[in-house]
């Protein structure tokens, strides 16, 4: 077990080197000489060849990386252009927004969708199963995008029950309505791609594991259908918390389009804003930090799965 | 002595959108308490069918039960849920062919057989897993306690399969229903649990149904055989009767078949063609296609049993004819 | 001929007439298209997305207006406005079904393009590190893993945004975004396939690894492949309609869903029915790309 | 139809030795898989699958090789035919080092070596009509494709398959045996002069088993066969085999004349094996199991005599040396026993 884990953490090395490799990369995407994508566009010749030698970028490409890559880990990100403030800084202040979020999200979208695929799983080919796989497909193929708006048009604009956008204060205290109700809306439109995809593959994982042979075996025990449905679950429940925690990271990387349509002050509506004003260190750190949260929480996701699964940590 | 088990004019269909499978056609037979019978058959015979049926483990939706079954004097095709729960691993038990697929990969065996302990003997968790190691050591299982936490996948073939067998037995079952317990074993382990299993009958006096394909196993542990063919009984008898001296020219065949010390440089006898369709059985006796007794009268209708002697049934137009020369 | 082995017992019997019963042979892809025959559910999102795709295909044909006529007598008028402009008119006094039928050709082509790349590049990288093994598949599968490593949305949004944007730019985000999930699924059905016993039989014949590969792998492996392609390319216009939205793809004026979501929000107090309706475009394309796409599925699969 | 094609060939001339040549030799075949595990993913242990086998096969004869799950036979076959790469060990067919300088190729080798799977299910493709499944070997060596057709159907003449029935049709439209006559036709196509057979019966029912050996018998005297015949069952091994292999967790135990090795077995596995199968016989049952416990893992097998940890004459020589096969004539019955070698220092050792 022990050797499984270390085997895993460091597998995850290359791919966060790699992950680190793509963003540092991000700005040599960009048309046109990287210092222009580092600086306001009116900055005059002189200032362009300083910065250049500041940040190195006259030297060797693998040098740039390396230094850049001691940079970040020591966790200078950078400075904005567009407000001038450290880009570690917004990206600290805004995380903790997306992360409530896209957590919450989940976490609803896990309730709902858990039992709604367990119910489809288990009684495959009935009409309940067929109505949970219509919803299933209807919560992925709807933009949630549109949905956010579709909802504040009802509940902001013609209802006028629910706040449309931003949120209460700085500071969020879970225990104050007037906090609460400006999630509402963001959680539940962010939801519904995860009720999906984990609907979906619940019911699957379940129908799989109801037609294994040893569910024949737990009933010609005389196991009751619950403790039979208990082992199921215990069986289908891996896989499932695995895409659970593979649809947090993708959450907290795509709640981007959500958080833009609520205006929550997220990673994501940061995201959104350095597009618009072009604002490339803002960009880069923001997607490294998301990322490297999406490879953090993969890995956690395998290493909890070896312990719910004894087959797996032979492996 | 009353008979342990009466089954008759038993049927199972599964249907389909597309088709409708007729996989038993009307079987019939009683077993006395202590008897170990043997239903033999090839693929797609019936004979595992009718042993989940036996239970009521077959899908309710897809399949359609009729006939009827008696064991230990209850209907079991009138029975409610609760009482078919109490019934199950309690004094009816299962094992099957496959003890790695038949055992729930995430738990410890010694925990499954714990729960069924708990549950039908109405004792802790704790009580239960004290009964699984007595069964281990009753199984022959070497260390039993470190084995009681290994997972299906940690143990090989042959203690996977003896694991199983504490599981049917550890509610101390009137009737165990033996699903090819030892076909996907090897040969030095195969003989090894059907001694155990042989033994553990003994020593507990319980009925036993054992469904194998192979006749060697069938000679080796059965008091009496029954012979299934597209979902039929097609003959029974006391074993050592049928197979000496089989009556139905398919029971004939198969014995002729079975590869066990032929000359070498002649050819192996063997029954032409294949099984039938299930989908598409024959009009009358199911085996008339391939029998080289077959004629005209064959195909009217399934021959009615006979009783050649004491304690033999056979469904053959052809059996009062002399024995059966196989080509 | 002595060593055949009749099939029927003796002449005449039933045998041979029950084999000559058997249902009409169809081979693999004629029953799959029996099956699909009588899938009612999936004929009908079938039918419906045609029906979006000719409309996409023949809009300059179909649609009433010039999708570029502004007005600014006629903003954001409700559907049905003089009998004429039967959506209604955007907020800048454009035709809104005229949109809608040129946008299609937009959106569509951005979803559907980056899919078809991304299967051919995404595919033939899976397939060769699925037969390849060893080095070549180590090699692939773990580049792959570090872009497998980005939320999509994210990826496909910082790509687009440091390469600055544009419709271009952003069917190129998308591509890169599908060749790691596209690579796994061949990578996994190959290296599936590679493993059955025919295979090996193919190559026991001695003949050249290419042909092994073409008549054996390759028909096996085209199936998941596509199948999973055809469910992306709803992600793929839920996606590029996303990028357009934030401002990174299609640039106004052009007529894309996404864009025009984007540029009728500000209207949502004054014609929310009008706001909705490039939503709606969306969502009946990738509702029923999905319902094509899982019908599709059941209906390959062999088991059933 | 012509029906030339698979005639009786009175003289071969792929046939490089004449008769008394042996249409492949195996010496010293190895092939270790590699577990890894710890925390860098290396190497620590070792599947013995196949560990040193050496075999000779005579034209014309069909070498039966039995063994448990595990014990390396299918692997064997694997190697034999390149499916995959031995470790060490040398094969010559017919006189040429096969894969070597101055030898025969690998795929040359496998045009005159063919092979039928177990499962034959998986053994076909399931999106080919069973024809071309069959033709595929011919039309990839540039037989053109309505010829390579057309032999297949002849082909499935020669299998007792009615190729205006059969011919079309898809794998998941036939049953078992008639899969597995497929398997065959299939091996046949390339006009191979030997074919390996691993497991390929033991799937079916014992009523098609029987048809299926007696097409595999009549095949190998109308064409000039020689048969490699690998199986778990020893009644089948015994009918069609001259000679019989038993191997034991990668290693070959006993060799020697079928007869012989049945009435006369030299090694205490061949004997429990034997001992093992069921009696067909109810009044004559087995009361004692003649070994216990499962096959051990071939995973870091027991140390010298891999049989010792179940064998019921172990002495300590078992667990120190591992005994040798040791050489002979061809047909010569030879055992890896210390009890079979005088000088070993077992105490039932034979005295000569």
């Amino acid at each position: 077990m022990f050797g499984y884990v270390i085997r895993r953490l460091l597998a995850a090395i290359p791919i966060a080197l790699g992950v680190s490799i793509v963003c540092f990369s991000l700005v040599y995407l960009a048309p046109g000489d990287p210092i222009q994508t580092l600086l306001p566009p009116d900055a005059d010749a002189e200032t362009v060849d300083r910065l250049k030698r500041l940040y190195g970028l006259d030297r060797p490409l693998p040098v740039q990386y390396l230094e850049w890559l001691y940079r970040v880990s020591t966790g200078d990100f950078g400075k904005s252009i567009a407000s001038g403030r450290p880009v570690a800084g917004e990206i600290y202040r805004s995380l903790g927004n997306t992360v409530l979020l896209a957590g919450l999200s989940v976490l609803v979208a896990f309730s709902i969708a858990f039992i709604m695929g367990t119910i489809a799983g288990r009684q495959s080919g009935t009409w309940i199963d067929r109505l949970v796989t219509g919803v299933a497909v209807l919560g992925v193929s709807i933009p949630n995008y549109w949905l956010g708006i579709v909802l504040v048009i009802i509940f902001s604009v013609e209802l006028m029950a629910l706040p449309s956008s931003g949120m209460a204060s700085d500071k969020f205290d879970p225990t104050s309505w007037e906090h609460l109700q400006y999630l509402v809306l963001p959680v539940f439109t962010l939801s519904m791609i995860p009720v999906g995809i984990i609907a979906r593959t619940t019911r699957s994982a379940v129908s799989e594991v109801m037609n294994q042979e040893f569910i024949v075996t737990l009933r010609a025990n005389g196991l009751p259908e619950w403790r039979v449905l208990k082992h199921a679950i215990k069986n289908a429940l891996p896989p499932v918390l695995a895409v659970m925690g593979l649809q947090f990271g993708t959450l907290m990387g795509g709640s981007i389009l959500v958080e833009t349509v609520f205006a929550w002050p997220g990673s994501g509506y940061l995201l959104s804003k350095a597009i618009l004003t072009r604002d490339v260190p803002v960009l880069q750190g923001t997607i490294l930090v998301l990322s490297m949260i999406f490879v953090l929480t993969n890995l956690t996701v395998d290493l909890f799965q070896s312990t719910l699964d004894p087959r797996i940590r032979r492996g | 002595m009353t008979p342990l088990v009466e089954v008759e004019n038993l049927s199972v269909n599964f249907v389909t959108r597309e088709s409708d499978v007729r996989a038993v056609n009307g079987v019939s037979f009683t077993m006395m308490p202590g008897e170990v019978m043997c239903m033999l058959g090839e693929s797609g015979s019936g004979k595992s069918v009718t042993m989940r049926a036996l239970m009521r483990l077959l899908p309710p939706k897809r399949s359609v039960i009729t006939g009827s079954i008696r064991i230990a004097g209850q209907d079991v095709l009138a029975m409610n849920d609760a009482t078919l729960r109490r019934m199950r691993g309690n004094s009816v038990s299962m094992i099957f062919q496959e003890p790695m697929t038949a055992f729930d990969p995430v738990v410890s065996v010694g925990d499954q057989i714990a729960e069924v302990v708990a549950l039908h003997r109405g004792v802790s968790h704790r009580a239960g897993r004290q009964r699984a190691l007595d069964l281990f050591d009753l199984v022959r299982i070497p260390s039993a306690q470190r084995r009681l936490d290994a997972y299906p996948h940690e143990l090989s073939g042959g203690l996977r399969q003896r694991a199983m067998i504490a599981l049917a037995l550890s509610c101390e079952p009137k009737l165990l229903l033996a699903d090819e317990p030892t076909t996907a074993l090897d040969a030095t382990v195969q003989i090894q649990v059907l001694i155990l299993l042989r033994r553990l009958q003994q020593e507990m006096g319980m009925s036993v149904i054992f469904v194998t394909h192979d006749l060697g196993v069938a000679a080796e542990i059965a008091d009496r055989v029954a012979v299934m063919y597209a979902g039929r009984v097609v003959e029974t008898g006391p074993v050592r009767d049928l197979l000496r001296n089989p009556q139905h020219p398919y029971t004939a065949g198969l014995l002729a078949s079975t590869v066990h010390d032929q000359p070498r440089d002649q050819d192996l006898k063997t029954i032409p063609g294949a099984p039938p369709d299930m989908r598409r059985l024959p009009p009358g006796c199911s085996f008339a296609p391939r029998c080289p007794l077959a004629g005209a009268d064959c195909d009217a209708g399934m021959p009615p049993p006979v009783s050649p002697a004491p304690g033999r049934i056979v469904r053959c137009l052809r059996v009062s004819a002399p024995q059966v020369e196989f080509a | 001929m002595s060593t055949a082995v009749s099939d029927a017992a003796r002449p005449g019997a039933p045998t041979g007439a029950t084999e000559l019963a058997l249902p009409k042979q169809r081979g693999y892809w004629g029953n799959v298209g029996y099956r699909l025959r009588y899938d009612p559910v999936t004929l009908c999102f079938g039918g419906l997305l045609l029906l979006i795709i000719l409309a996409a295909i023949f809009s300059p044909w179909l649609a009433p207006f010039d999708p570029y006529q502004e007005s600014i007598i006629r903003r954001l008028k409700p559907p049905g406005f003089q009998g004429r402009y039967w959506l209604g008119t955007d907020e800048l006094g454009r035709d809104m079904l005229s949109r809608l039928l040129y946008g299609g050709r937009i959106t569509l082509t951005m979803g559907i393009v980056p899919v078809f790349i991304a299967t051919l590049i995404g595919g033939g990288l899976g397939v060769v590190a699925g037969f390849a093994g060893g080095v070549v598949n180590m090699i692939i599968m773990r580049v792959t893993d570090v872009f497998y490593a980005f939320p999509s949305v994210l990826l496909a949004v910082a790509i687009s945004g440091a390469m600055g944007g544009g419709a271009g730019n952003g069917m190129i985000a998308l591509t890169l975004v599908f060749i790691p999930p596209l690579c796994r699924v061949a990578e996994t059905a190959t290296s599936q396939v590679r493993n059955l016993d025919f295979v090996d039989a193919a190559r026991a014949t001695g003949a050249p690894l290419r042909l092994v590969l073409w008549h054996h792998v390759l028909g096996n492996v085209l199936g998941p492949v596509l199948i999973y392609a055809s469910s992306l390319v709803s992600v793929g216009i839920i996606l590029a309609s996303g990028l357009s939205f934030l401002g990174l793809g299609v640039k106004p004026p052009e007529p894309d869903w996404g864009l025009m979501l984007n540029a009728l929000r500000q209207a949502i107090y004054v014609s929310p029915l009008v706001c909705a309706m490039p939503g709606i475009a969306i969502l009946l394309t990738s509702i029923s790309m999905n319902m094509v796409s899982d019908g599709l599925r059941s209906a390959m699969d062999v088991r059933s | 139809m012509a029906m030339t094609s698979f005639a009786v060939e009175e003289h071969d001339e792929r046939d490089r030795g004449g008769p008394q040549q042996p249409l492949l030799t195996v010496t010293d075949l190895k092939k270790h898989f590699a577990i890894r595990g710890g925390i860098l993913g290396r190497v620590t242990a070792q599947v013995r699958a196949v560990d040193g086998v050496s075999f000779v096969v005579r034209k014309g004869e069909t070498l039966g090789i039995v063994g448990e799950s595990g014990c390396g036979k299918s692997t064997v076959a694997r190697l034999l035919m390149r499916l995959i790469v031995p470790d060490a060990g040398e094969q010559i067919f017919d006189g040429e080092a096969v894969g070597e300088r101055g030898g025969i190729s690998v795929a040359e080798m496998r045009r005159q070596v063919q092979m039928v799977f177990q499962d034959s299910a998986s053994s076909l493709n399931p999106r080919m009509p069973v024809q071309n499944s069959i033709a595929f070997g011919p039309i990839a060596f540039g037989t053109p494709r309505a010829e390579a057709i057309g032999m297949a159907r002849e082909l499935l003449v020669k299998v007792g398959l009615n190729p205006a029935l059969f011919g079309g049709r898809y794998p998941h439209e036939l049953s078992g045996g008639q899969k597995q006559r497929i398997n065959i036709a299939r091996a046949l196509a390339l006009k191979p002069r030997m074919i390996i057979l691993d497991e390929a019966v033991s799937a079916l029912d014992k009523s098609v088993e029987a048809q299926v050996l007696n097409l595999l018998q009549a095949l190998k005297r109308d064409l000039n066969l020689t048969y490699i015949f690998i199986s778990h069952d020893l009644g089948v091994v015994r009918w069609i085999s001259d000679r019989v292999l038993v191997m034991y967790l990668g290693e070959v135990v006993e060799i020697g004349p079928a007869d012989e090795l049945y009435n006369a077995p030299k090694h205490p596995y061949t004997s429990a094996l034997l001992a093992s199968r069921p009696a067909l016989d109810p009044d004559n049952r087995r009361e004692e199991a003649p070994v216990s416990g499962d096959p051990p893992n071939p995973i870091n097998p027991p140390s010298g005599c891999r049989f010792h940890t179940r064998c019921p004459h172990v002495e300590a020589v078992c667990s120190a040396k591992a005994p040798m096969l040791g050489h002979g004539d061809h047909g010569a019955h030879l055992a890896a026993c210390h009890m079979q070698d005088p000088t070993s220092g077992h105490s039932q050792a034979v005295r000569h």
